[in-house]
């Protein structure tokens, strides 16, 4: 196995000792990412949360993201080299990290981790310098199931995933469940396209899931998901898209693309950014649970579906109220909504 | 198992699968070509995955700047004809290995692409904040309205319709030209083109320059057709497929159309199959599989024929396949 | 002899032959055009282009780690860059390499986690030879094609890299997956992982094997019998049938070893640096070996200077991406550059002229003074 | 420096030969007059004008034109098409093909070369291509015409149809300047010579004035005896056995035919006929190239298609094959790793697992020395010799090897007259201590010299059968070799000699 000798540690985090105590009394917080921005998905919005610190809390943080790239032979040195400058706070998350952060937790017990996206096993790793987030896009992605059982006119719903990794099964199988809520003679198909880049090959597939009668797809792989509003627009008038992670129908908007808009039917939110400015406000004020984890669902808003006017001209305002009223009735926990967690 | 069968059956009798062969196989035509041209001219460019990624950035760069994809579809080739030239360059001027020239290419391309489009328009991951559109599609009146025919012919791009009208094209260029003439000299004997004073990098460089702009014809494909915008690594081995294609077709024209729609079908095929019940991951592999068994055949086939141009050549000089034979045979 | 190593410094950089100055002439101005071009797209687009130039410069001698990382970026590209130099010597364009890595490290892992997770020394070296044999069967494909077909090797290897990936992918989710992951298998044994060799870092055993395997690839290609019919194959085919060397059999054997070194490649940096296996695209050090061998010129003895030479600057780079948040893309177009200008055989060949001039100008002044000397 | 102050001068209407040995910069020269290479200084001066010929093209347009040593030609192309590339015509985007037809039958006529415009250049004979070779520099209106080597490939019939033709175009006032190491040739058909030594010019003479050991004298310095003098073979067991041999290409077609020799050791069968008629598929069998065929090939003993030639090699095969640049040397290889090439698994060159890299030195050095290989020493790349130096690094080889039987394809084709000498005598050597050595060659003169025993092969069968060469005269050969006379089956049976 590895070890890392306590030299190296100690005189690194002497010198971030004296790195703090010098910067002001502003707490040091950083956000590490493992891949890199431009995702549209999670790494943005929590850069976005960031930058909503550093707003609303400018005069007592000071913020910085840091992209580690993809290349994984590269994540556990170049973690292990931004905590040795000396973070009062790291924010980190994923399966890909989880060994990391519990060597980073154990070498520097002054600086504290939020970590985000994998349910951390406190028992594993008895770190009381930890805080885990959780994000349950289970729940959510039943209330955007429900949204394609309404929205369907041919009776076969797609969902589009990248890899069949734990977070996006947790997707998936909210969404079955959503879908089969409303109505169980309609069929999901699950597709995966074994890429979280390139969007041609997300094109490719929506295109084919459109053509083959899937008339909504629930798109959930990161810029290779871009690739299926394109096809949505190509196929035409009653084909949508599901989005993910921010409210994609908005940004489609705000980017002046109103046909993308108008194929976005709803976009399962993950709000990375509002998960971020809450946690940064409790640890102001003391109230952050250090060494538990806490699941962001549709209670805390860490996850939500959006409604935009593509939303509305498709739903029924029935419709959207037997999903107002799911969501009501998950927060109250009347409904259990399956997951991999 | 007749569930699978079924599924099969109403996917080869549904014509939007025959649109998605159609519009896949673009661009790896188009590179396609582009390989077999080169090769032709005795040059072996491996280059079109690099060229083919700039030229899609670079276009779409144009064509947001200027708010005319036309003119992003010029970028595009002029794009791939430098990358053309560069390559001649630096395999016929400085005699680097063109295969080496094409996998420095390759690095360069990804990486200048990928760098490019964060500094100049500050995404990472594709350029969906620039407006950079998409070329036309067309729909012949009559030809539209056939059933079958009409839905897998009509709506296809602009390019689409340039990269097929390429097919006979090329053909004529290469057979029918002096040019054609020349390349396949060259291709065939420098020395002899040499010596009667036809130029042998000239004519090398004109078929790397025509293979360059055909690769950034299938690069504008990609960033200004399939898709409206460039994203990170969107040619995607497209490349390195039409290196393939173009092994598979004997460096014919009309034999490029037919590999590459191969592959664009066996493509097409394992995008549509999340319905059939076999691990995705496996049916992801199915056009590079088809490929390889393609090639293969190919290669029994060619071997046949070896042995026949063998004997016909007889105790004359001998060509350089058959020193290869020759040598491999032991 | 005495008298040879009492030469002066001048006097045994002039008894280097004109080609081989001009050699590292070229070399240098090559890395010079690269590092001026990355220089130039660093101070363009950098927001602090100082700081970033110093972490692209120099970062390896900032910090022990990023040190002990430019080590670890060394392993892979020694491995990989000796085994492409064997298939090359073969004249044999194999880029299959990527295929082997990829799958010889997920073997590898399964063999840490499954059958040897307990067993130290041993183990570790039980799964990297069982990565070795992975990386055997499949260059085993595309060569056996190759050897019974003719089928082009460049673009069968090419299609087979693709497949392994995939096949590789189906393993890791549909069969090995540890349930508890995101897109891992389980970990690997306590025992099953390369020991680190300097505590504080993660260089670790397999720079003692990449360096074994440097070491043997030059002794097998210019000490053996086995090395020099496979460079004889190489350089000549139509030759080497004729001195009675089977020609297709050698171009077999040579991606065959080259295969298996893929396949330990693979292992030894799966098991050196990761718990456990979690790679969902193929690595990148399969190409990586290809430029390695390009800047060696296929002779191993050159991969050391090439493997610290590369894996400098990608240190550089990698600290300059995570520091000062430039791109690292960059450092493939420096690396492609690179490739390039080391390649060109013509590129400095006025230089060239000039220099076997000049040498043949002071030959000639030294004769004639030895000459007047003796007159004297 | 291939030439280092050359001076020469043609005359226009006349046959210019240019001598030297191999290597003295005879092409490189003629390369320089077509614009393919650069002379470093000097002049060329054409009609009393100083002209820079910086590529075949300007060479081209000052009247020159050149037939090089190698066809350049294109070989899945028409003649029509080889013709006019490089002037080709068009109409519109297209090449016309039937112009290109009309300009080649116009200027073949014009000449009185027969020669079909469609027809594909890859089914042309030798000596149609050469043909075709001087027509592309009729029709780009060469007054110069350069020919390297031209009468190596051919049969002399297709030689003196030659000669004809360039007599005739003497006539019409072009210019011919002739490479050629037949000094034969040189005395029949050239006007005045030039000779090269080392590249420099020795002199140019009027071919009247001089004799043909005077221009082989001029050539390397010394006058060399044309003739290796040889003793009574005294041959042992048949080595090399072949009986009722038949032999097919690749389509099937038949093209040995049913026959039956035998070289013994200690003597020289050679084999004598026009290039084309059996013996490249005859070599092939026998040094393991290919298999198939039926009949008995054996050597020693053993069945030489059942054994690869690496085995074939083991047993004592050695081969030196027609064509030395690409089958019988690896240019970027060394000298000692060309010479030990064949001899890699020898226990003395290998110490354990390694190469004995000293002891293969010492070898390398000491054959160096002995076949007087002009070069660097041992680790200069072969392909940075000349061609006759290349060649003796491969006999080297070659006869340092077991040697028992040797089969010489044209062993000193383009070499030099003292290298030549060297290694016809050193066969004789091989033979005198045991070795059974098959020549083939085109050179009648070195057949007739070396062999002990003759066979003429003609269509693929032996037509001709020589137990005692020194009564065989070059003119009754060529009757056989081209098929006019033929032996009886009776007189033929003697090539096959068990004792
Ligand atoms: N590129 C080169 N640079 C420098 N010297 C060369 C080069 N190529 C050949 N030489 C040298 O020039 C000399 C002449 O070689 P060349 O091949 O002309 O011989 P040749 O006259 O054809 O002899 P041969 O009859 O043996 O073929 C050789 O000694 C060779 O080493
Ligand atoms: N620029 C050069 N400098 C030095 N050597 C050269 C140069 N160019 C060619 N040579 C060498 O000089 C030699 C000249 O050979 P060339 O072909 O002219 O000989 P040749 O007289 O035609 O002999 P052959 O009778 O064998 O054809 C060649 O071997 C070539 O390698
Ligand atoms: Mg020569
Ligand atoms: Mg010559």
């Amino acid at each position: 196995g590895l070890g890392l000798s306590a030299c190296g540690g100690s005189s690194t985090s002497g010198n971030s000792s004296s790195d703090s105590g010098s910067s002001s009394d502003k707490k040091r917080i950083v956000y590490v990412i493992n891949g890199t921005l431009g995702d549209k998905s999670f790494f943005d919005s929590g850069h976005e949360g960031m930058e909503k610190i550093a707003d609303q809390y400018g005069d007592q943080y000071e913020t910085d993201t840091r992209e580690m790239g993809y290349d994984t032979s590269v994540w556990e040195s170049t973690a292990l080299d931004i905590a040795s400058e000396g973070w009062d706070i790291m924010i980190m998350g994923t399966f890909d990290m989880v060994e990391y952060a519990d060597e980073i937790a154990t070498q520097y017990p002054d600086t504290k981790i939020w970590f985000f996206d994998e349910s951390w096993d406190f028992n594993t790793y008895p770190h009381d310098n930890i805080y885990g987030m959780l994000f349950a896009q289970n729940q959510g992605s039943y209330l955007v199931g429900m949204a394609a059982a309404y929205a369907t006119k041919t009776k076969k719903v797609a969902f589009m995933g990248g890899m069949q990794n734990k977070v996006l099964q947790d997707f998936f199988v909210g969404y079955k469940q959503g879908v089969a809520a409303v109505d169980p003679s309609v069929e999901v198909v699950d597709d995966w396209t074994q890429s979280f880049s390139d969007s041609t090959i997300g094109h490719d597939h929506a295109r084919a899931l459109y053509q083959q009668g899937y008339d909504i797809v629930f798109s959930c792989c990161s810029s290779c998901g871009l690739g299926a509003f394109d096809a949505a627009v190509e196929m035409g008038d009653g084909y949508y898209v599901i989005g993910v992670d921010g409210n994609q129908g908005e940004y489609w908007a705000s980017q002046g693309d109103t046909a993308k808009a108008a194929h976005t039917l709803t976009s399962m939110q993950k709000n990375v950014n509002n998960t971020f400015l809450d946690a940064a406000g409790e640890e102001l004020k003391g109230t952050l649970p250090y060494g538990t984890v806490v699941t962001y669902g549709l209670d805390k808003g860490g996850v939500s579906y959006s409604v935009t006017d593509t939303t509305k001209e498709v739903l029924t305002e029935e419709q959207l109220a037997a999903i107002d009223q799911a969501q009501q009735d998950i927060i109250d926990g009347k409904i259990q909504v399956d997951t991999t967690f | 198992m007749s569930d699978f069968a079924a599924t099969l059956g109403g996917i080869f009798s549904n014509p939007n699968f025959y649109f998605t062969v159609l519009s896949t196989t673009v661009p790896i035509l188009l590179a396609t070509l582009g390989c077999a041209i080169a090769e032709n001219a005795g040059s072996t460019n491996m280059a079109e995955e690099g060229i083919m990624i700039l030229a899609a950035f670079f276009g779409v760069i144009g064509a947001a700047y200027t708010g005319s994809v036309w003119i992003g579809l010029l970028v595009a080739v002029v794009v791939g004809a430098v990358m053309g030239l560069m390559i001649a360059y630096f395999a016929l001027y400085l005699k680097v290995d063109i295969i080496l020239v094409g996998i420095a290419v390759n690095l360069i391309g990804s990486g200048l692409s990928a760098f490019l489009m964060y500094v100049i328009t500050g995404d990472r991951s594709a350029t969906t904040s620039l407006h950079s559109g998409t070329l036309p599609t067309i729909s012949i009146p009559g030809l539209s309205d056939i059933p079958f025919i009409g839905t897998i012919i009509s709506n296809q791009s602009v390019l689409a319709w340039i990269a097929y009208l390429a097919i006979p094209v090329m053909s004529f260029l290469l057979y029918k030209t002096k040019l054609g003439l020349r390349i396949r000299s060259v291709g065939e004997n420098p020395d002899a083109a040499s010596s009667v004073g036809v130029s042998v990098n000239r004519t090398k460089m004109a078929a790397l320059v025509i293979s360059g702009i055909l690769g950034g014809l299938a690069g504008a494909y990609l960033s200004m057709s399939y898709l409206p915008y460039f994203s990170k690594g969107m040619s995607g081995g497209r490349g390195y497929i039409a290196l393939a294609a173009t092994a598979m077709a004997n460096n014919t024209p009309v034999g490029s159309f037919g590999t590459s729609l191969l592959f664009g079908f066996f493509y097409a095929l394992s995008t549509y199959s999340s319905t059939l019940g076999i691990p995705d991951q496996l049916v992801t592999t199915l056009p590079y599989v088809a490929t390889l068994v393609g090639l293969v055949i190919f290669a029994i086939n060619v071997q046949r024929k070896e042995r026949k141009m063998l004997h016909e050549s007889g105790g004359g000089h001998s060509s350089k396949a058959q020193q290869v034979a020759d040598a491999s045979e032991a | 002899m005495s008298n040879k190593s009492s030469k002066g410094i001048a006097e045994r950089l002039r008894s280097i032959s004109v080609q081989t100055r001009h050699e590292i002439l070229r070399m240098a101005v090559a890395i010079a055009i690269g590092l001026g071009i990355a220089v130039v797209l660093i101070v363009l687009t950098a927001k602090d282009p100082e700081s970033a130039l110093t972490y692209f410069v120099g970062a390896p001698f900032m910090s022990l780690s990023y040190f002990s990382h430019m080590i670890e970026v060394i392993i892979p590209l020694l491995m990989s860059g000796a085994a492409v130099c064997i298939m090359f010597s073969a004249n044999q364009f194999n880029l299959g390499l990527e295929g082997t890595i990829y799958l010889g490290g997920l073997v590898a892992a399964l063999s840490g986690i499954y059958l040897v997770p307990n067993l130290p020394v041993l183990g570790p070296i039980f799964s990297i030879l069982l990565g070795g044999l992975v990386g055997f069967f499949i260059i085993a494909i595309p060569a056996l094609l190759q050897y019974k077909f003719k089928a082009n090797i460049v673009v069968s290897t090419l299609m087979m890299n693709y497949i392994c990936l995939y096949v590789g992918l189906y393993f890791l989710f549909d069969v090995f997956k540890d349930p508890a992951s995101s897109q891992h298998t389980y970990p690997i044994g306590s025992d099953a992982g390369l020991a680190v060799l300097i505590p504080g870092t993660k260089i670790h055993a397999g720079l003692f094997l990449a360096v074994a395997v440097v070491i043997f690839a030059y002794v097998l290609l210019y000490k053996t019998k086995l090395g020099l019919s496979i460079r004889t194959v190489g350089q000549n085919p139509k030759f080497a049938k004729y001195v009675g060397l089977s020609v297709s059999g050698l171009a077999l054997v040579s991606q065959f070893i080259g295969g298996v070194i893929g396949g330990m490649t693979g292992a030894v940096q799966m098991l050196g640096l990761y718990q456990r296996f979690e790679w969902t695209s193929l690595t990148g050090y399969g190409w990586d070996g290809v430029t390695m061998a390009i800047f060696a010129h296929n002779n191993p003895k050159y991969l050391p200077f090439a493997a610290i030479f590369l894996a400098y600057f990608r240190t550089g780079a990698w600290v300059m991406s995570f520091k000062a948040g430039v791109q690292i893309d960059l450092v493939s177009v420096f690396e492609g550059v690179m490739v390039l200008f080391i390649m060109a055989e013509k590129f400095l060949s006025g230089t060239y002229r000039k220099m076997i001039f000049a040498d043949a100008d002071r030959k000639r002044k030294e004769r004639n003074a030895a000459k007047g000397g003796e007159a004297a | 420096m291939a030439n280092d102050d050359v001076n020469f001068s043609t005359r226009k209407g006349e046959i210019h030969a240019i001598c030297g040995e191999n290597g003295a910069g005879k092409s490189t020269l003629m390369k320089q007059l077509y614009g393919v290479e650069q002379p470093n200084e000097g002049r060329i001066i054409i009609k009393g004008q100083e002209v820079k010929l910086t590529s075949p093209q300007v060479a081209i347009a000052n009247g020159i034109g050149m037939v090089f040593q190698h066809f350049m030609l294109v070989p899945s192309l028409s003649v029509a098409e080889n013709i006019t590339l490089g002037i080709e015509p068009t109409t519109g985007l297209k090449f016309d093909t039937k112009k290109a037809a009309e300009i080649t039958k116009s200027v073949s006529d014009k000449y009185g070369f027969d020669i079909d415009p469609a027809a594909r250049i890859r089914d042309l004979t030798v000596g149609v291509k050469q043909k075709v070779e001087i027509l592309k520099a009729l029709v780009r209106g060469a007054e110069i015409l350069i020919l390297d080597e031209p009468t190596a490939v051919l049969t002399p019939q297709e030689t003196s149809e030659l000669f004809v033709q360039l007599r005739a175009l003497r006539e019409a006032g072009h210019t011919i300047i002739f490479i050629s190491h037949k000094l034969g040739e040189v005395k029949s058909l050239c006007d005045r010579v030039t000779v090269i030594r080392r590249g420099h010019t020795v002199g140019t003479y009027n071919v009247k004035d001089v004799s043909e050991s005077d221009i082989s004298r001029l050539m390397v310095g010394v006058n060399v005896e044309s003739k290796v003098p040889k003793g009574k073979a005294n041959p042992g067991p048949a080595y090399l056995v072949a009986k009722d041999l038949e032999l097919f290409d690749l389509n099937g077609k038949r093209v040995v035919n049913d026959i039956s020799f035998t070289v013994r050791s200690g003597e020289i069968v050679g084999i004598a006929g026009v290039e084309g008629n059996g013996q490249e598929p005859l070599v092939n069998a026998i040094t393991g190239f290919s298999g198939g065929g039926s009949g008995t090939l054996s050597m020693g003993g053993f069945d030489i298609r059942s054994m690869s030639i690496h085995e074939l090699r083991e047993k004592g095969l050695a081969y030196i094959p027609e064509d030395r640049m690409s089958t019988g040397a690896s240019g970027t290889l060394s000298i000692c790793e060309n010479m030990i090439a064949d001899k890699v698994d020898w226990k003395r060159y290998n110490k354990g697992l390694l190469l004995n890299q000293p002891v293969i030195k010492e070898d390398t050095d000491k054959w160096i020395k002995d076949y007087d290989v002009l070069c660097d020493g041992g680790n200069q790349k072969v392909g940075m010799l000349s061609g006759g130096n290349i060649q003796k690094v491969l006999v080297a080889r070659e006869l340092t090897g077991l040697a028992k039987l040797i089969v010489c394809d044209q062993p000193t084709r383009g070499i030099d007259v003292g290298a030549t000498d060297s290694i016809r005598r050193r066969l004789v050597n091989m033979r005198d201590s045991g070795s059974a050595i098959l020549l083939i060659s085109a050179d009648l003169g070195e057949i007739l010299n070396l062999s002990d025993r003759l066979i003429v092969l003609f269509e693929g069968e032996i037509v001709a059968y020589f137990p005692d060469v020194s009564k065989v005269t070059e003119e009754e050969l060529g009757y056989y070799m081209l098929g006019v006379k033929r032996m009886s089956a009776g007189q033929i049976e003697g090539a096959y000699s068990v004792q």
